[in-house]
């Protein structure tokens, strides 16, 4: 009989959380400089994670999952970040995962969810193409129906860690009839080993290859990948973004950033230089109260609410102060800013040209701050057209 | 709209908030504040009244001295609600203080009668306590007081005033009758359209029972009525900020200019997203501090207080400035309710620190850990 | 024989301006708290001016100008706001004059001209309408035609000084039928005695009242108090627009709240406080490459070029520049940043809060910094629709 | 778009931006940037000959000894072209410096060897002279130099360097052949793709002959280096930034969303005018530096190349890095060259002073006035 997580003591959790690290995360994937290590490389800890029941925090417990309740799973989050465990290729678990529990057959669930638990399937996610980005309803990756397969023809691009997924999910278009272009949309799932099917990684500002282009050339896949409604796959895919939508506005980022400028500041004597300590006012300040307007959030979610549209102002207010701790850790390196290399204190060092250029990311990635800003303008405040 | 959410089981805090929109709809702030700048005034006698009547003044005052005995919750329900309505009158920066201070004050018949008049409103009682200096030199049957505070609202309509004063012995608080010899007022003109003063005494008598607070407890008490003051500051500047960007939205939902309302132009409908965003996370940083200082008094509250002042100085600040530019020319009118809001942000603001220096402040007490 | 300015050295010209100025304008004229003095407030420093010759800067001589080359003009300029004289109602001067000159009729130029010179006519100007600011070609006070006069109704509004004019040029619509808004359009002269006109003062936020609201109703105007041709007022209108844009991005009001903030600065000893020095280095510079930026266009009108729409980033910046260091005065008050009146420094004082409020002016009037980005994308950037 | 403009009487400044122009056809900056990186190269040697052979790298040296004699307004012309065309090798912070070191050298046979090297192309001349420390202690035939300098591009390659040492009696500068015994090059990887060195010197021995610049006149002689590099930085940061909103703005025009392209969105608009108006504000502080520059050295033209440099930096890299963001996803990969327009901006405002320094500096020496 499986441990109810969610009739344990929070405490009590963080502890189970802390043994379960220290058993099964070794030292050298904690605190890891990439953000986004490749599934061999965290193979380890993914596999410690299932093994222990511990992989997929909200799955229900008859498929393998914890069941945690959200305010759990928040702990959970909260706990992952905290120890520094290392970001698991996760799109299976957070995503396909609630999208097949809540629109999948039961062939489906009972083919695809143990074989993400075991690691065999590796996700990733199709969403963006290259004239799709902010504007992801205008997508034209083809899906043409032939007898019982598709055949899909197109691009996808920002695939995260494509290269080393063997399947994704993806949004293909089944229909172009009809007026609302968010209609004839479907959610596909792609054996990525098909035929036809091309992978390309993509470097990025910091030198690494989190994403990819990924081809599809006449690929074939079977219809009975299809899932939820043919032509509904917008509603499907939009249904699975619950309560995760607050972990975007969480102020982790900002807080290893901020932790990084303090390291810095204390090797370079600043904070002596009141005009520094003025600086860094402001910044710690911000990173406080961001923790005050999570922390509301956080609260809605705990009790069981449902977050609304409003929940964007957090991912705008962390992305933009991560961005503005790493300037002011440049800022502060003098002429060290100009390596690319971590700055050397002693037998220690600041990464802070790699957070700077990862601090671009986040402010357009998940929906860029400008979308979200429309958003917020329509929804929350209502402004006209 | 950003608005602080509380648990309110029995409705008080509903309760509160109907009751100072029923007030400004008898009452209107714009209007009172408009009047009292036009007779050159310190305060308007009725509001102020009103306001001692619906207990609003004495909420923080313990029940045993006549006092509503309610908590930094109501507090800053009431704070928030009377920055929306631009209610000017010094609720937080006389009356929580005086509450906290007749709070700690030992018991005695002076602190008992100035509570008295303080809550039925009779009484017109002026914490005279900064921005300046005064010494208190004992005598044979009480004190002489001489210096000079400044920062004084109701200065001329006061009947009494609490001093702080320096014994030598260390800070405390004398009441000190306004028609007492040799107490003098200068008035000037604050932005937000009330005369403030400056109180200068010049060898003026206080009895020995005068000394409502003693050097002994004085900067503690001082401490609390600081911290509770600059929370009901911050929530009454972050209600001016929700509704100045209320304001803002409404104005540019019907301001048409290229055949439709300016609102609907996406360079304004950001500006406006981020107005918003800045009133939000005034209002959650102020819903933090109420919700440290429930949990008990100490390093955590006092950080969590000096952020929600400098987190909603700054929001109201940037916010009117902002609202005031949307406003157009309309804004740049003292016509206009907008300018107003702006006028009364930077005045509350200004008030027991601007936002850089409680942010040093938050950051010292912190790093002193 | 007048003499020839133009002829005049620089540093001649300089002190010949400066002794014209220590003749006839008063003591408490100078460096005046108050941005629009009345016409009765400064008109000893209009006559004088006037009877020296020196009223009319930029008109011929054979008008009674001085007929100076835009380069002189400039000192002109320079030297009026660096020895602190008044601004006088200069509608007249400044845009009836250049108006008419270009576009009046003999008899126009013969009646109107003396009569600004002498100070008889008092000029206001009727542009903005309560819904039409930023857009001002949906301007729609009506100018109907009957026989020769035409009857005009309708409202302006923001008309500075009017309260102290006795006439006012302006912008009526006289034509509905054209697709572009800005035909249909036509330029009056309008006495502001006739019947009809009715004038209501608008205060400010600083409890000033620079500006009116001017009401029409029923009034008769001559149809030869047209300028220009009928329904082509756009055009004449815009024709006056020279090189006397650039003065909306001079330095000057920036350069008078930086000496504020000095002066404020000493008083608190805030130049010993790093942090505070380093946000008056900020803004220091700032003021000093807004000086470089202005050379650069101040160069093109001294060698007679013509200004692009590009100097618009002139305005953008020097307005936002007055607002930032009016803002960092008020932060550097403390409490006294509570007070309307001015702070008391020794004997002397500050008018922190008098110059905040003033320089929320600059960035909306003269066309609102939004309306001059729209424009700066349109014209100097080329951005599509 | 933002360009420096002077007069050209002769023709020389157009000249000077086509050649630059037909250099970056032959030998794009980008490629040129990506395949140094790749090897982990410290300098692009065909690049470098290049521009040795088009009397770029000796520009302002004297044509006394070899170099080209023009002055600031054509360096101006020429490293603004440079930031444009993103060729990346180190004109500001090594040939400008080591011009002016030269230029101020006593006569002497080791100045014109190695003025005439460096002309030709045919040495590499690598400055050592900041982010360390390093003596030289007399001895009966020379001197020997210990100690280290940081930030030295070029370090690898280099044939010799020009370092900066404390005598006793002063600073004083050295000439020092890269395979002299003593000296050893640690690289680590500069964010803008070449590897850059710290310069250790361990009993390194240099005939008498090697101190090219003696302590008497060497301040006088850094004071220039140094204000001439900054004013080739800030062009050549401001070249960064006028580019850098070229491009974006190319990219928004093309890049089509909801039906039209991004640029055509007014907040998008906004942001491109803000960028372009700093980047012509960054035009008009190194145009002014110049000018101030060619008006005669002293307090001006200090005041003027701080402000320059600063008002540059900031602008570059500002405008970058809202470029970045405005290039969506695709300005954070590796393809696109505006991630690498950011890195260069980057770098060269790290250089020889950020912002931040260089405004103090400015106030400091106006205020000493």
């Amino acid at each position: 009989m499986a441990t109810d997580w969610n009739a344990v003591t929070d405490e009590d959790f963080r502890q189970a959380f802390a043994g379960l690290v220290e058993d099964c995360c070794p030292a050298d994937l904690r605190f890891m400089r990439k953000q986004r290590p490749t599934f061999d490389e965290v193979a380890v800890f993914y596999h410690g994670l299932a093994e222990r029941g511990w992989l997929a925090p909200t799955w229900p417990v008859e498929h393998g999952g914890m069941g945690l309740s959200p305010a759990k799973h928040m702990i959970y989050v909260e706990e992952w970040g905290r120890l520094g465990c290392p970001r698991i290729p996760d799109h299976g678990i957070g995503l396909v995962g609630p999208l097949l529990i809540e629109h999948g057959t039961q062939a489906q669930k009972a083919h695809f969810l143990p074989r993400i638990l075991s690691g065999e399937h590796v996700w990733c996610q199709g969403y963006s193409e290259p004239n799709a980005g902010s504007d992801l309803a205008s997508l034209c990756t083809a899906a043409v129906r032939d007898g019982d397969t598709f055949v899909v023809n197109g691009q996808k691009i920002w695939t995260t860690l494509a290269h080393c997924a063997n399947w994704i999910f993806m949004l293909v278009r089944t229909s172009r009839d009809e007026a609302v272009r968010q209609k004839g949309i479907t959610v596909l799932l792609v054996d990525m080993t098909t035929p036809g099917v091309g992978v390309r990684p993509i470097a990025n500002l910091r030198g690494e290859t989190d994403f990819c282009e990924v081809f599809f050339d006449d690929v074939r896949v079977p219809v009975d990948n299809v899932v939820g409604a043919i032509d509904q796959g917008w509603t499907v895919a939009k249904s699975v973004l619950g309560h995760e939508r607050i972990f975007l506005g969480a102020p982790t980022r900002p807080e290893i950033a901020f932790e990084r400028l303090e390291k810095l500041a204390r090797a370079r004597g600043a904070f002596d230089d009141p005009a520094f300590l003025s600086r860094h006012a402001r910044l710690r300040l911000d990173l406080y109260d961001l923790g005050s307007a999570f922390e509301r959030y956080a609260r809605i979610v705990r009790e069981g609410g449902e977050l609304g549209a409003d929940v964007s102002m957090l991912k705008i207010f962390t992305t933009e102060l991560y961005q503005r701790i790493t300037e002011e850790t440049l800022a502060l390196a003098g002429e060290d800013a100009r390596l690319f290399d971590d700055i050397a204190i002693g037998n220690d060092h600041v990464d802070a040209m790699n957070l700077f250029l990862d601090a671009r990311a986040p402010a357009i990635f998940g929906g860029s701050n400008e979308i979200q800003r429309n958003i917020l303008a329509k929804a929350v405040l209502r402004l006209p057209g | 709209m950003p608005e602080l959410r509380f648990d309110d089981p029995d409705g008080t805090l509903a309760m509160l908030r109907d009751s100072v929109a029923a007030l400004a709809g008898r009452h209107p702030g714009a209007a009172s504040l408009r009047a009292r700048r036009g007779e050159a005034r310190d305060t308007d006698r009725a509001l102020w009244t009103a306001m001692a009547e619906a207990g609003w003044t004495g909420l923080l005052l313990p029940e045993t001295i006549g006092g509503s005995g309610l908590g930094v919750r109501e507090q800053a329900i009431l704070s928030e609600a009377l920055g929306r309505a631009l209610l000017c009158e010094p609720v937080a920066g006389s009356a929580v203080f005086l509450s906290c201070v007749l709070a700690g004050a030992p018991a005695g018949d002076e602190r008992d009668r100035l509570a008295a008049g303080f809550v039925d409103g009779s009484r017109i009682i002026a914490p005279a306590w900064r921005g300046g200096k005064v010494t208190a030199r004992e005598t044979a049957d009480g004190f002489l007081l001489s210096g000079a505070h400044g920062h004084v609202d109701q200065a001329a309509s006061a009947t009494d005033f609490a001093v702080l004063a320096d014994t030598g012995n260390g800070p405390a608080m004398f009441s000190v009758p306004a028609d007492s010899d040799g107490v003098t007022v200068d008035l000037q003109r604050s932005v937000d359209g009330a005369m403030i003063g400056t109180v200068r005494l010049d060898n003026c008598a206080v009895a020995a029972s005068g000394m409502i607070v003693t050097p002994d407890g004085c900067e503690a008490v001082l401490d609390r009525a600081i911290a509770a003051t600059r929370l009901a500051l911050a929530a009454e500047l972050a209600g001016i900020a929700s509704q100045a960007v209320q304001d803002t939205i409404d104005y540019t939902k019907t301001r048409i200019q290229f055949g439709k309302p300016i609102a609907s132009f996406q360079a304004i409908q950001h500006r406006l997203v981020d107005m918003w965003s800045d009133a939000e996370f005034a209002v959650a940083a102020v819903s933090n501090a109420v919700e440290e200082a429930e949990a008990g008094e100490g390093r955590r509250t006092a950080l969590a207080v000096l952020a929600a002042k400098a987190r909603a100085g700054d929001a109201a600040v940037s916010i009117c400035r902002r609202a005031v530019h949307l406003h157009g020319a309309m804004g740049f009118t003292d016509e206009c309710d907008i300018g107003l809001y702006l006028k009364r942000a930077i005045s509350l603001n200004a008030m027991l620190g601007q936002p850089e220096e409680l942010r040093l402040a938050f950051v010292k007490l912190e790093r002193a850990a």
